[in-house]
């Protein structure tokens, strides 16, 4: 299948050159383009801009322009107080708002040293896990309209509102949710939900394969994915990746395993890396593979989740959020694992005010989408648009 | 106003029965562009998607404006992105509509205050015509604000410009400080 | 991790390793780091001469006992009262040793500069593209160091505390 | 192109690749036929915290918004709204709201307004008039901050989600308990009371900066 | 009454028997020396396919597709949507006619005519019915696989004029497409052709004739013949630029493909001229597979449903339902799969479907020799 796929390159006089980097043969004299994608551009997920030196359908060079989106979220950090950055945190990642606000909220911890509620960390582990899930069908789902299909996208959203309802349930939004708070979480779960997701996790199961036939197993979206965007695992690390990029280059590295923060070592799941049988290690296709695999280890963890929450009996979710929330001066950098990979915050207090001095956000899709030049350099442009959907990027979060 | 305005503007029967069709034709197929931005993109995406199902209406996403009626400002608009919504907006054919969905877009939404690299609003650049708020705002709102174009849509009639029609339009609704003072009343009440 | 006795004893090792780490780079490097500040939360050091910055980057990438091939993070910073802006970096052994320390680097607040990690770490391209563009403070030897979030004619560093927002940007009012 | 033929590209990988090509169509094909087939049914309108929200979601998932909707649940946060009624113009919200989209002023209420000015319906007796309280509700995000500090629990948000305006300016929601004339009548007072006893110290209510968007 | 008897051209026709005299005596219909009445029955089923492309092609699409997603599709215009064209269609009509600077001006305006044109002049062969053939060729299958050619024209022009890089990739991956499809597509007609021994499309239909009904039509003729009639579909999904061959107009990729800059009624006609072509390949390939206009019914015994269901009306009825079947698939197909890049649609065309269509041609000559 790889064979055909060269073969098929080959045709269109490209050759590869070592790693990733490719040789356009000038037998037939041909000019360059300059192609401006983006930033309006159905396929750039946002407002990404990409200039792309174009000789035919082939990508010479696309170079990203980031900042569409800049929208000063650590400036923001550096003026509200603690907890007022929160629903910042939620606009960054717009499609994991819950993730992201575990994150910061684990980076705040640990630099004020509380104790969390066991209820609360359960509370918290079932919202981001039930959050990455909807963020994953968001990004199969517009993955499937980059390459053509729009059926599989509508079924993913379809499903995805079961999902936000029940986080809206819960926290009273639908995307950004300010539930996720410093020492705890805004509101206990309401009554029913523990049954509600049960039955959301009985229901999803057999989407997730119906969505797994009707898609990832097609043989045209297998063509149009295996075998293009290749990331060896060590350029891979060198640029940073994380989260499902990362592992979808072969490295097993998951950071709610190898930190371990919150419930998680408590958890059964394990990492998902692609076996090589049905993707080549490090192509799009397997990144897609392992968002697929994903949902269902979340739902693993959910299920858990659900099993070994303690009672309710006298719960304050509120109980451990500090009155006021000054941290004595010191730095962290707390992170945790986002449905993209690594989202982390750097957090510097100088012990006086009640607003960080600096609040870095180092964000997944920023640093995922620094490869974009390696990767699109010399593929076709409908690989092109394959390989972005594949990096998954939420510009909210590029930008910041 | 011209002459031939005056006689247009009373109203003949021909006149507003024709364009009574063709304000129908117009607001049922409204095709936005999607304009999606940010968070407020995800929003628009869930009203195309399953659930909500924006094509009951006839509003049928296109990607280039030239096909598009209507811009749905869907997020924040920064700096670096202000110069090409002006131009994507006039790239549209006329008659065009504008769609300011989420505070961001309505005034800067959170960001109006430090956000030194937001616009704060919108109708600073391109006149809006619908402002659904809303952060973001959900598929609902959405689809209350579309209706909404569409009541501007069936009010602009040949001598009544977009104007005038929003005025009768404003006069028409609501005033939100009386809808308060309802639910107000209901809130005591119960 | 909010569990405090596994937290004690988690990060307590966290810092022997930070101080091993550090121990390697101060005997190859001398008094080109810092000692080591062995803080509970974040243990660092500071690199003093920050024209070898780049060779204790390599050096520490490529040393088989340190190892440190990912870059978790790299953050500008301002130091108002130092009259400094300076980088963070975060770095981790993944997958080879799994330990991490930080790093920091300060230059002058005016036309200082600090050697540019971006051949160490490509994903630092991208990091110090960013820190420049907050900051303003200069990587020698970067690539490519243009702007990357504002707009390439933007006035000013919006991170620096003393900040003043420009009036307009292309006739479009910017503050509310 | 020949080359790549000896690099292993196969006749049977040829045939393979054409054969699982058409079961794996044929297969997506099923699916979207059956989806196609499905179409008879419609999803019920039973919300999340119902408890046969989960036997209701087969077939068309379209909800036909104007005439038909799910309710939203009970936490929903979209409008806030203030109960200006129960209201002590403590200005906790106004300060914790993370973008000031609140703008309160506040005048003490002289002794004998006390009873005039009345108390919250927790029994509480309230110490300021509030002319002006504007939430901009173009700038909110619906954070739930200010709801949370409110320690009467006069603000909050409400279910409402759809509520768009042809003008900016109806976004900002004017909520406060007394008209202008009223309000200047009582600052009068106040200044009466404060002349005719000097002892507590004259405090004129703090101003809050104008939080206008536009 | 049938349902063909509803289509408003056969109205007229219905209590007759004799379509043929009345189409007779309508040819000699002269008004000031123009052949005025042949104008019409040649415009008969123009105005079937417009009303067609207005309501069924667009509206069928919407609806099919928002089924097989779970939603409603048009509901609010008009009773479930059915006047949603007609609103699309009255409102492109008042859109402002956008002409860039840039452009070549004669090119921009020039481009969706002559693939109007195009996609509708094959109609002209295609026989609706014992009598209604606009043209009765006697080379008409190959006048209708050759005046595609007049769409890539129209594309290019189209793409070239609106000096847009989104529209000009658009326009060169169109004709590549097309033009490769071209002969697969050829070769497996030719097929048909070889089966039936001649070009002209009346007569492929009158070949398949026959109390047996489908037993009679050339799929059930011959066991080779299902291979170009695949090789057909196949090719005719790529000509048409239909999912999951529609990388022209990939709307991910390039925007909206060849017809980006265009706005109002001249994108309008472009969407009309891309259901008519629709619906002609999806005619040609049941007019030289599946009879045409003959009933697919056999006689049973004494039950002569073959008979009942064979006559001038039901012939319009028998063709445009095979097409709908056809179109149906199509949809079917669009709204299933995702799309191919460039270079495996040419390899699709090259290296599978030409080989096969090559194969099929010799092994249904073999059989036509030596065989039958």
């Amino acid at each position: 299948m790889q064979e055909l796929g060269k073969s098929e390159q080959s045709s269109l006089r490209v050759t590869p050159q070592g790693k990733g980097r490719v040789l356009i043969e000038k037998d037939l004299s041909s000019e360059e383009m300059v192609l401006n994608m983006g930033p309006q551009h159905p396929s750039t997920h946002g407002v990404l801009r990409l200039e792309c030196k174009t000789d035919g359908e082939v990508v010479i060079e696309a170079e990203p322009y980031l900042g569409y989106l800049h929208r000063c979220f650590e400036k923001y950090a550096e003026t509200v107080d603690y907890p007022g950055v929160v629903p910042f945190v939620d606009r960054m990642d717009y499609l994991a708002s819950m993730n992201n606000d575990l994150a910061y909220c684990i980076a705040v911890e640990k630099l004020l040293d509380i104790e969390i509620p066991r209820r609360v960390e359960f509370i918290r582990v079932l919202v981001s896990e039930l959050n990455r899930i909807a963020s994953h069908l968001v990004a199969i789902g517009t993955y499937a309209i980059d390459l053509g299909a729009f059926t599989p996208f509508l079924f993913c959203f379809r499903d995805r509102e079961h999902l936000l309802g029940l986080l809206e349930w819960a926290s009273g939004a639908r995307m950004l949710y300010n539930y996720i708070l410093i020492g705890g979480v805004a509101e206990d779960l309401p009554k029913g939900f523990i049954e509600r997701t049960r039955e959301f996790v009985s229901y999803f199961r057999p989407k997730a394969v119906e969505l797994q036939k009707l898609l990832t197993e097609n043989e045209i979206f297998v063509k149009r994915t295996r075998g293009v965007g290749m990331m060896p695992a060590d350029v891979a690390i060198n640029y940073g990746w994380s989260g499902p990029m990362l592992r979808g280059s072969g490295v097993e590295w998951d950071l709610r395993k190898i930190d371990g923060y919150s419930v998680y070592p408590e958890l059964d799941f394990s990492v998902c890396v692609p076996d090589g049988k049905f993707s080549d290690i490090g192509d799009s296709l397997s990144r897609h593979l392992v968002r697929a695999m994903e949902m269902e280890e979340s739902l693993k963890i959910i299920e858990q989740c659900l099993d070994m929450m303690p009672g309710e009996e006298g719960f304050n979710p509120r109980a451990a959020i500090p009155k006021r929330i000054r941290p004595k001066a010191g730095e962290v950098y707390g992170r945790a694992e986002n449905p993209r990979g690594e989202l982390g915050f750097y957090i510097q207090s100088d012990g006086k005010s009640t607003s960080p001095l600096r609040c870095k956000a180092r964000s997944s899709c920023f640093v995922n989408l620094s490869a974009m030049k390696e990767l699109s350099m010399g593929q076709l442009i409908p690989d092109l648009v394959a390989i972005i959907g594949s990096i998954d990027i939420v510009l909210g979060e590029v930008d910041r | 106003m011209g002459l031939l305005d005056a006689n247009i503007s009373k109203h003949n029967v021909l006149v507003t029965s024709v364009d009574n069709v063709m304000n129908w034709a117009r607001l049922s197929s409204l095709w936005p562009m999607g304009f999606g931005l940010a968070c407020c993109a995800i929003e628009m995406m869930a009203t195309n998607a399953s659930n909500h199902d924006l094509e009951r209406f006839g509003i049928f996403p296109r990607s280039s404006p030239r096909q598009s009626d209507l811009m749905i400002v869907a997020g924040t608009v920064t700096m670096k992105m202000a110069e090409r919504v002006i131009r994507l907006y006039e790239q549209m054919p006329e008659p065009r509509y504008v769609l300011s969905m989420g505070s961001c877009s309505n005034c800067g939404g959170p960001y109006w205050k430090h956000g030194y690299h937001v616009l704060k609003g919108v109708d600073k650049i391109i006149p809006v015509d619908v402002y659904v708020p809303g952060c973001p705002p959900r598929p609902e709102s959405l689809i209350g604000g579309l209706m909404k174009i569409q009541e501007l849509v069936r009010m602009e009639q040949i001598g009544i410009s977009r104007e005038e029609a929003i005025k009768k339009l404003d006069q028409k609704s609501l005033d939100p400080a009386q809808l308060i003072q309802g639910e107000r009343k209901g809130a005591l009440t119960t | 991790m909010e569990e405090t006795q596994a937290n004690a004893a988690g990060e307590s090792a966290e810092i022997t390793t930070a101080k091993a780490v550090w121990q390697v780079v101060r005997d190859a490097f001398g008094e080109a780091v810092s000692e080591l500040d062995a803080n509970p939360f974040m243990p660092f050091f500071e690199v003093l001469e920050r024209e070898r910055w780049r060779d204790i980057a390599l050096f520490m990438r490529d040393d088989p006992v340190l190892l440190f091939n990912y870059m978790a993070c790299l953050s500008g910073v301002d130091y108002p009262e130092e009259e400094k802006l300076g980088i963070v970096c975060n770095l981790e052994s993944l997958g080879k040793h799994g330990h991490k320390i930080a790093v920091k680097v300060k230059c002058e607040r005016e036309g200082g500069a600090i050697p540019s990690v971006a051949k160490v770490w490509k994903t630092a391209e991208w990091h110090e593209r960013e820190a420049f563009d907050m900051y303003g403070m200069i990587f020698t030897g970067h690539p490519d160091l243009r702007r990357i979030l504002c707009p390439e004619d933007w006035e000013g560093y919006p991170l620096r505390k003393d900040y003043e927002v420009q009036e307009t940007y292309h006739g479009i009012k910017v503050p509310n | 192109m020949s080359n790549r033929i000896a690099e292993g590209f196969t006749m049977s990988e040829y045939f393979r690749d054409i054969g699982s090509s058409i079961t794996t169509i044929m297969t997506g094909m099923g699916i979207t036929l059956r989806h196609f087939f499905n179409a008879v049914k419609r999803k019920g309108g039973a919300g999340i915290d119902e408890d046969n929200y989960f036997k209701q979601v087969d077939g068309l998932a379209t909800l036909q918004y104007p005439r038909e909707a799910i309710p939203t649940p009970e936490t929903g946060r979209y409008r806030l709204y203030c109960d200006i009624n129960d209201c002590i113009g403590c200005k906790q919200c106004e300060r914790a709201c993370p973008i000031d989209c609140i703008t309160i002023e506040t005048i003490k209420v002289t002794k004998d307004d006390l009873g005039v000015c009345g108390k919250t319906s927790g029994g509480q007796q309230k110490k300021f008039w509030v002319p002006v309280f504007d939430i901009d509700i173009a700038q909110c995000m619906t954070c739930g901050i200010c709801a949370a500090v409110c320690p009467t629990e006069c603000l909050y948000h409400t279910q409402v989600s759809d509520f768009s305006e042809f003008r900016r300016e109806n976004m900002i929601y004017h909520f406060g308990n007394l008209t202008k004339l009223e309000a200047e009548a009582k600052e009068k007072k106040l200044e009466e009371e404060k002349k005719a006893a000097p002892k507590p110290k004259p405090k004129p209510a703090p101003k809050a900066q104008p939080a206008e968007g536009g | 009454m049938n349902t063909g008897a509803l289509l408003p051209n056969s109205f007229p026709f219905v209590m007759s028997t004799s379509l043929n005299a009345w189409s007779d005596a309508l040819s000699e219909l002269y008004l000031f020396g123009l052949p005025l009445g042949l104008v019409i029955i040649a415009a008969v089923p123009l105005v079937f396919i417009a009303l067609y492309a207005l309501t069924y092609g667009v509206y069928g699409e919407r609806k099919i597709s928002a089924f097989m997603q779970d939603r409603l599709g048009p509901m609010e215009v008009g009773a479930w949507g059915i006047l949603q064209t007609l609103a699309d269609i009255l409102k492109l009509l008042q859109k402002e006619d956008i002409v860039n600077k840039s452009a070549d001006k004669f090119l921009f305006v020039i481009g969706p005519g002559v693939l109007f044109v195009g996609s509708f002049l094959a109609f002209a062969v295609l026989p609706f019915g014992p009598a209604f053939i606009g043209a009765d060729l006697n080379v008409g299958l190959f006048y209708a696989i050759g005046i595609v050619a007049l769409e890539v024209v129209g594309i290019l022009a189209a793409g070239w004029g609106s000096n847009n890089k989104w529209a000009l990739y658009g326009a060169i991956r169109s004709v590549a497409q097309i033009v490769s499809y071209e002969i697969p597509a050829a070769i497996a007609i030719l097929c048909g052709a070889m089966m039936a021994g001649t070009l002209s499309m009346q007569q492929f239909n009158l070949l398949q004739e026959g109390p047996y009904g489908f037993l009679h039509f050339f799929l059930f003729q011959n066991p080779i013949a299902w291979l170009p009639f695949i090789i057909y579909f196949i090719a005719s999904l790529a000509e048409t630029n239909r999912a999951p061959f529609d990388i022209p107009e990939a709307e991910s990729e390039l925007v909206a493909g060849y017809f980006t800059e265009y706005t109002g009624m001249k994108f309008a006609v472009i969407f009309l001229a891309e259901y008519g072509s629709m619906f002609m390949v999806s005619a040609i390939i049941s007019i030289v597979f599946l009879g045409g206009w003959n009933s697919p019914l056999p006689n049973v015994g004494s039950l002569a449903l073959n008979d009942w269901t064979n006559g001038p009306v039901w012939g319009a009825f028998w063709i445009i339902m095979k097409g709908f079947f056809f179109i149906f698939i199509q949809m079917w197909l669009r709204w299933t799969l995702p799309r191919l890049r460039v270079d495996q649609l040419m390899h699709l065309c090259w290296k599978v479907l030409t080989p096969f269509a090559f194969v099929a041609f010799v092994l249904i000559a073999v059989w036509e020799i030596y065989v039958k």
